[in-house]
């Protein structure tokens, strides 16, 4: 690896001097919002609505400069104040906008803006509905800085803001019970993640001396292999945490219990794609560590195969969604795994799930909305006509995800399978497997989640009067449909997204063995084909129970009565899968979640021991002391021996 | 013998004096205890003094009793406040703040 | 060497008269001034009638520590030794000076907060009274304003302990700071059992502490012959066969010191202290007493012990670490938000030990950075405390805290930034302040210290997000707590706190730089 | 004064040594009757013996003017002062020989050999063969001289600062001792209160029907139990079951 060249961006002139605007619009609305209290009850959720459209708006304008420019001047970075100046090196605050960032930008304040807009519907009953826009806006304004700083720690601020911005929404219903727990379990295994991060930064602190992207980038390649790896495993176990990446996953699904516009925007759209932002921001680091990014491909396969499976178990179909979101960004993860070859590919997936993802929750939302606000699958039933325009956004991220073509998750889905192939070897081959069996199982369980949803017999409580949401919501719902349908076409034909990220995160590769690229999506559409198969099998053409069969899963199930018949099929295919679910639903709720409870409780219970020590009587302090002192010049006569 | 020897009978007197501060109950015991301590650090600042030849020793002691008068003064003060409201002067009685 | 010099000079007192040493009263003036403004208050207590002392005891201490920042103003860039080497006024001493006396300000206007209390004020009025005496209730809307000069010498204390370059010095400054402090503790206007407790505790603990001070003291004297800081560190410089009595020194001083600081396991003083005592004296104890005590430290072991900094710094990595971990990990399980708000001092000590263990000049400048941060925190956090009360006294009990934001937003969210600040989330001083300590170990090869002190505070920042839950996330219970109308007085100690919180945590350039400013020459030697 | 410096004292006179070796063992003897009698005077009257002893060794160490300060202000006035306020809160109050705390005996004695050992150990290696310069030529005009002038030149500022530790003291010792004396209610002003105050009838005297006249405490039969007829019927059921745990009413 020849050592990187220096990194240098360019200054900021014209508009691109304003960049700053882009944050301050939320962040106002945030401070606007929080601290006006009750005043701003009437017209504050309109305020919070409008911050991020008018953010977007000036992204727009920010987007065609950049358009206007040349592809080697689209990095532009500057400098607002210095933040902590400390041991002649300096953490300055600034920004740096590029491509990368562009995209990120545009993403966020886009789906965002729509996202605000469905909520002024969604939220119009909670009494709260100020206070919801008002973290909302601390969020979009947390993430902008994420995407923008041109330096570890100032991404950091974002970073942490993010995580107590979804933090407080994850709990804004702190009334139900599983909310409060849902928070406390994103906050442990957030907090895990935080602490790599923090790491990786204190790592390039030592060992650059610096924090921001240009002087990382350009010393990362003078400096040894060994920091190059410690840099690529804490930043991927600080992408885990974020992403909800094996092993760190098990807090997403629960987070479901958050309003559904959270779920959408934090919990499927932006945030946890902040993990796959964060590697391909640090391109240039993973580029100089090929065990690094074998790490993150690993992470990625198995998040990938972990998360379709357990997808098939569920029944509520927010959690489903989630297991769906733990699967999807598994792609990207992997994606950004092959280094040059799949960076961009990653983004383009991240993109496309951003829109088709957010389609599907939103539209999941409306669901809840006509339904009592019930999740659980096995209440829906025969929904299409009743919500006609939902039951079509629906169709159309569910279209987009599983990979019909020409719908987006084809063209980004089966774009990052081939560079998986292309990566060749045995590794290039069995990521590209698993990528086509991930594909099969996402169909699967989509196709059952829009069985039980909307086309199956109606199994609804009488009561129910189930209804299409009003046009505030479905307005955003449709834009983003149609978003979800096209993008990822508009994005890969033509490397429309690659050669508009090469100034950030390099010149695109070839693999080492190029296959017809017809012929792999021709293997993954059949494979796909078989899992709807599967779906309309199990959950169209048989009546679906209401509670849910025990003692096996939903998928082995189905799997028993209709799929397999013949006991080589339950030898070879059911059982593997029986076992394999089993066992995953298992580790995620036992074994993840009794890791971060053994942890906490472990934890806990020392703090319960240690408390005792402090018996309250004068005699045991002075105990401690005299204890300690013996300890003190113990250690200091030894070391005075050395 | 060896001028030095004060030295570690100060050093006795020292620890005597914080093993009876780990063991008294009673607060102006305890409180006498540290008193021991602190009569020890005066007789090595003295014997110090000796070793060195420098009075310098003898002047930091006569600091240690103006100090310990006036820790005197307050530490009894509030030995005899918390006896007035809870007619107990042992250490072990005064344990409401723990944990 | 230096043993036959000093013992030169002072057996060369045969004949002639005896000169005074040159003192520099300017130099001292900071010092000086607080202790007359606390002299002054003594009369006053005398001669004022009682009525008028309320009023005018905190005015004339706030008048004096503003005299008293002018003066350390006014002595920037000051860097001499005066008194015959008794103290050292430089850099971080003025520093520190400086902090200690902003600290006392903001301390005064909580002590003289009076409306928080129905019966006025968070002070007995009467500590000779037993409860239920009838002097007791007649008193009731008085305080002991004896509070105001025992506070005041007690920052005097303290700006002395943390510029004495002369360890007897150092002693009678220890002890300056200390009485104080017991009486103080003693007393809060309810729960009187407890805040004498506390008393005791600190007194006989204290005591015992400083007697091992004392014999360190006595064991420098015996290694060197002198008990002036530059004495010990040149004669530290030539180690011999005595120099078991340096380590002894070294090790017995530092044991008074580390206690002073609430290092583990020295610490346990400081959960019972901080419960008990008065929540006005607890907070000024929390901040001040902290910076004043690592002042010393940062002293101590930078100059009179730099050439034996390779056998002391990992005493310091052992017990920095023991105070991160004992300090966040115990904290977690407390119910009292005085005590829990104790074990989070514990924790930072930690925190400003690793920045100490750092032995370079950056050490220097980022531990007293650190305090000053942590200083403003924790008055503003004890402020709002005082604010949060049930039928009788504080609201302590974290249960009674549960949904608080409910009846009192704003109060819940000033608690929460604190807290965050506390935690060390970016864009407070917390994390300012955090990161640049630990920048300054990893400068000075603690990277491990660093390491562990990440991870705790990852932990410590679980207890700060609980209580943020607890206030925002629960419902109120029914007997829950009153948010109290206190005066301007503790409002402003409030809007103090977040404001420098803030100011140092999204810009602290200038606060930075005036403290690498004053760090730049080091201690003067 | 080369010569002086020269010199220095290898070894005690014998005289120095017996008074050590005698009164060593005394005051060691005293400081362990410190810890372990079980009457406060009997400590107190230890620490004067050890205290002595100490004077004792000033004045045989050069150190006159410590020895007499050491008589006259530490085990005249200070203890003084001790067996002053052990008068005032009991003079009978003494430990009861069982230890309450778990461990707390092992531990003391434990980390006292510890510390002892840490401390008399290299201690004696370190000053095996020391020659003390001794205090000839320091104290050549005088100890009490030789003190002053230190006083007043090296630490004078520390002699300054001392009297703010004096200022503290006294008003520390005011602020817990000084009360604000009430006027006190005269007879009818009391008797007043009792029959004519707020109460619907006469305050119970004292001793007659209950020890506390607060309202959860039952009153007493004349064979001295308590009755729990006289409690009131509003009480909660948790504050009566409170009541018979504490006075131990039966059912």
């Amino acid at each position: 690896m020849p050592p990187a060249a220096p990194v240098q961006y360019l200054p900021a002139t014209g508009v691109f001097s304003a960049t700053w605007l882009l944050v301050l619009f939320p962040l106002i609305g945030a401070a606007v919002l929080l601290l006006g209290g009750r005043y701003t009850n009437k017209w504050g959720p309109y305020l919070g609505v409008l911050t991020p459209c008018l953010s977007f708006v000036f992204a727009l304008f920010l987007w065609m400069a950049m358009i206007g420019r040349s592809g080697d001047s689209r990095e532009i970075s500057s400098t607002l104040w210095t933040w902590i100046p400390v041991n002649g090196f300096h953490v300055d605050v600034g920004y740096l906008i590029d491509p990368l960032s562009m995209t990120f930008v545009l993403l966020i304040t886009g789906v965002g803006g729509l996202i605000h807009i469905y909520s002024l519907g969604y939220m119009a009953h909670d009494e709260r509905i100020r206070l919801f826009f008002g973290y909302m806006n601390l969020f979009v304004a947390s993430m902008l800085i994420l995407v923008l700083a041109n330096d570890y720690l100032v991404l950091y601020v974002g970073w942490e803001g993010v995580g107590l911005a979804s933090y407080l929404l994850i709990s804004f219903w702190y009334f139900k019970p599983e909310a409060a727990t849902a928070g406390k379990k994103a906050f442990v295994m957030n907090r895990v993640g935080d602490v790599g991060l923090s790491l990786a930064i204190m790592t390039m602190f030592w060992a650059f001396g610096q924090t921001n992207f240009a002087a990382v980038f350009g010393g990362i390649g003078g400096a040894g292999s060994g920091v190059a790896l410690a840099l690529t495993l804490l930043l991927l176990l600080g992408a885990c945490g974020k992403s909800g990446q094996f092993p760190l996953q098990a807090w997403l699904p629960d987070a479901m219990t958050g309003p559904t516009p959270v779920s959408a925007l934090i919990h499927a759209a932006t945030m946890v794609t902040a993990g796959v932002y964060l590697i391909a921001r640090s391109a240039t680091i993973y580029n100089a560590s090929q065990d690094g990014r074998t790490a993150v491909l690993l992470v990625g396969a198995i998040t990938l195969m972990i998360g379709a499976i357990i997808g098939c178990a569920y029944d509520d179909i927010k959690k489903v969604l989630a297991y769906s979101t733990v699967s999807q960004i598994g792609y990207m993860v992997l994606a950004t795994g092959l280094g040059t070859a799949g960076y961009a590919l990653g983004i383009a997936h991240l993109l496309s799930h951003g829109f088709f993802k957010s389609t599907m929750f939103l539209s999941a939302g409306s669901v809840m909305e006509g339904m009592e606000d019930t999740t659980d699958m096995r209440r829906f039933g025969a929904l299409t006509k009743a919500m006609s325009v939902t039951h079509i956004t629906f169709l159309c991220g569910y279209l987009a995800i599983i990979g019909i073509p020409p719908f987006s998750g084809f063209w980004t889905k089966d774009a990052i399978i081939e560079a998986a192939w292309d990566k060749g070897g045995t590794s290039g081959t069995l990521l590209a497997i698993t990528g086509i069996v991930g594909a099969g199982f996402t169909a699967f369980y989509m196709t059952r989640l829009m069985s039980m949803t909307f086309w199956s017999k109606s199994r609804w409580r009488e009561t129910f009067r189930p209804h299409d949401a009003p046009k505030v919501m479905l307005v955003p719902m449709g834009i983003l449909a149609a978003g979800a349908l096209c993008v990822g076409g508009i994005l890969v034909i033509g490397r429309l997204l690659q050669n508009w990220l090469v100034p950030s995160v390099g010149e695109y590769t070839e693999g080492v063995r190029a296959v017809n690229p017809w012929l792999m999506s021709t293997i993954t559409l059949i494979v796909v084909l078989f899992g709807v198969a599967g779906g309309v099998q199990g959950f169209v053409r048989r009546p679906v129970p209401t509670t849910a069969p025990v003692p096996v899963s939903p998928l082995v199930m189905a799997a028993r009565h209709d799929l397999y018949d013949n006991a080589f099929n339950e030898a070879v295919l059911m059982r593997p899968g029986q076992w394999a679910t089993r066992v995953l639903v298992f580790f995620d709720n036992r074994g993840v979640d009794g890791l971060v409870n053994g942890l906490a409780a472990f934890i806990g219970g020392t703090s319960g021991a240690l408390r005792k020590l402090q018996t309250g009587f004068v005699r045991s302090y002075a105990v401690g002391i005299l204890g300690g002192a013996v300890v003190a010049l113990g250690a200091l006569l030894l070391l005075r021996a050395a | 013998m060896n001028p030095a020897n004060y030295l570690l009978l100060s050093g006795v007197l020292f620890t005597i004096g914080t093993v009876g501060v780990l063991l008294r109950r009673n607060a102006i015991v305890v409180f006498m205890s540290v008193e021991l301590m602190l009569n020890a650090v005066n007789l090595s600042l003295v014997t110090f003094s000796r070793l060195k030849g420098t009075l310098d020793g003898q002047v930091i002691a006569f600091f240690v009793m103006v100090v310990a008068a006036a820790e005197v003064v307050v530490g009894l003060a509030i030995i005899v406040t918390i006896f007035r409201t809870r007619r107990s002067a042992s250490v072990d009685d005064a344990n409401l703040l723990k944990y | 060497m230096i043993s036959h010099l000093a013992s030169a000079s002072s057996t060369a007192v045969a004949a002639g008269d005896i000169k005074l040493p040159s003192i520099s009263y300017s130099a001292l003036s900071p010092i000086l001034v607080v202790f007359g403004v606390a002299c002054l208050g003594v009369l006053l207590e005398g001669f004022l009638p009682s009525r008028l002392r309320p009023q005018v005891q905190p005015v004339v201490a706030v008048l004096g520590f503003a005299a008293a920042l002018g003066c350390v103003v006014s002595l920037a860039g000051t860097h001499e030794l005066t008194a015959a080497n008794a103290v050292a006024i430089d850099g971080p001493a003025l520093f520190i000076e400086g902090t200690l006396v902003l600290f006392g300000m903001v301390s005064v206007l909580m002590f003289a907060e009076r409306k928080a209390d129905p019966d006025g004020g968070a002070l007995v009025a009467d500590a000779a009274s037993l409860p239920g005496q009838g002097t007791h209730r007649l008193a009731a809307r008085n305080s002991q304003t004896e509070a105001y000069p025992l506070m005041v010498f007690a920052v005097a204390g303290m700006m002395l302990f943390a510029a004495a370059d002369n360890l007897l010095v150092m002693f009678v400054a220890l002890e300056i700071l200390s009485l104080p402090l017991y009486l103080l503790s003693g007393l809060a206007r309810r729960r009187r059992l407890l805040s004498q407790e506390a008393a005791l505790k600190y007194f006989l603990l204290g005591a015992f502490s400083s007697a091992f001070f004392l014999y360190g003291i006595a064991m420098l004297y015996g290694y060197s012959g002198t008990v002036s800081l530059q004495g010990i560190a040149v004669s530290s410089g030539l180690l011999g066969k005595t120099d078991f009595f340096l380590y002894l020194g070294l090790g017995l001083l530092g044991i008074g010191l580390l206690f002073k600081i609430g290092a583990v396991p020295f610490h346990a003083w400081t959960p019972d202290v901080y419960q008990g005592a008065p929540t006005p004296v607890t907070a000024f104890m929390s901040a001040a007493t902290k910076i004043a005590a690592f002042g010393a430290l940062l002293r101590v072991l930078y100059v009179s012990f730099a050439p034996t900094q390779w056998d002391w710094r990992p005493v310091v990595w052992l017990f920095a670490i023991l105070t991160m971990v004992v300090g966040a990990i115990v904290a977690i399980t407390q119910r009292d938000v005085k005590r829990l708000l104790a074990y989070s001092t514990i924790a930072h000590s930690g925190f400003i030990l690793v920045g100490v263990a750092a032995a370079t000049q950056n050490g220097i400048s980022s531990s007293i950075f650190y305090l000053l941060a942590y200083g403003f925190t924790s008055l503003g956090a004890f402020a709002v405390v005082m604010l949060v009360r049930s039928g009788d006294g504080e609201a302590n009990d974290l249960g009674q805290w549960q949904g608080l934001a409910r009846r009192s937003p704003l109060l819940a969210g000033t608690f929460a930034f604190l807290l965050f600040a506390l935690a060390g989330i970016p864009l407070t001083s917390g994390f300012t302040g955090k990161f640049v300590v630990f920048s300054a170990a990893i400068g000075g090869n603690a990277t491990f210290l660093v390491v562990v002190a990440l991870v705790t505070s990852a932990i410590a920042a679980f207890f700060y997000v609980k209580i943020v839950v607890l206030m925002f996330f629960q419902e109120p219970r029914a007997e829950g707590p009153v948010v109290v109308r206190g005066s301007v007085l503790t409002y402003a100690a409030v809007g103090v706190g977040i404001a420098v919180t803030l100011m140092l945590g999204i810009y602290p350039q200038p606060v930075l730089d005036l403290a690498r400013e004053a760090a730049q020459f080091g201690f003067v030697s | 004064m080369t010569t002086v410096l020269a010199q220095g004292i290898t070894h005690t006179t014998g005289w120095e040594s017996a008074i050590f070796y005698v009164l060593g063992t005394i005051a060691v003897l005293a400081a362990l009757g410190l810890v372990l009698a079980r009457s406060a005077i009997h400590c107190a009257l230890m620490l004067v013996v050890v205290q002595f002893c100490l004077a004792v060794f000033y004045f045989v160490q050069d150190a006159p003017f410590l020895g007499a300060v050491q008589i006259i202000v530490y085990a005249g006035a200070i203890m003084v002062l001790f067996l002053f306020v052990i008068m005032l809160i009991g003079i009978d109050s003494s430990d009861s020989l069982v230890e309450v705390l778990r461990g707390q005996r092992v531990a003391a004695v434990v980390l006292g050999f510890g510390f002892a050992g840490l401390i008399v150990f290299p201690t004696g290696s370190a000053i095996a063969g020391t020659t003390a310069v001794g205090l000839d030529s320091a104290n050549g005009v005088g100890n009490v001289q030789g003190i002053a002038r230190l006083l007043f030149t090296n630490y004078v500022f520390a002699f300054e600062i001392v009297s703010a530790l004096l200022i503290i003291a006294a008003v520390g010792a005011m602020v817990l001792g000084h009360r604000e004396r009430a006027p006190r209610p005269t007879q009818r002003e009391l008797s007043e209160q009792r029959i004519a105050g707020e109460h619907p009838s006469a305050w119970t005297g004292p001793g007659v029907y209950a020890d506390h006249d607060a309202v959860d405490s039952p009153a007493l039969l004349p064979d001295g139990s308590p009755t729990r007829a006289s409690l009131p019927e509003n009480m909660s059921q948790d504050d009566i079951i409170d009541v018979i745990e504490r006075v131990g009413i039966e059912k």
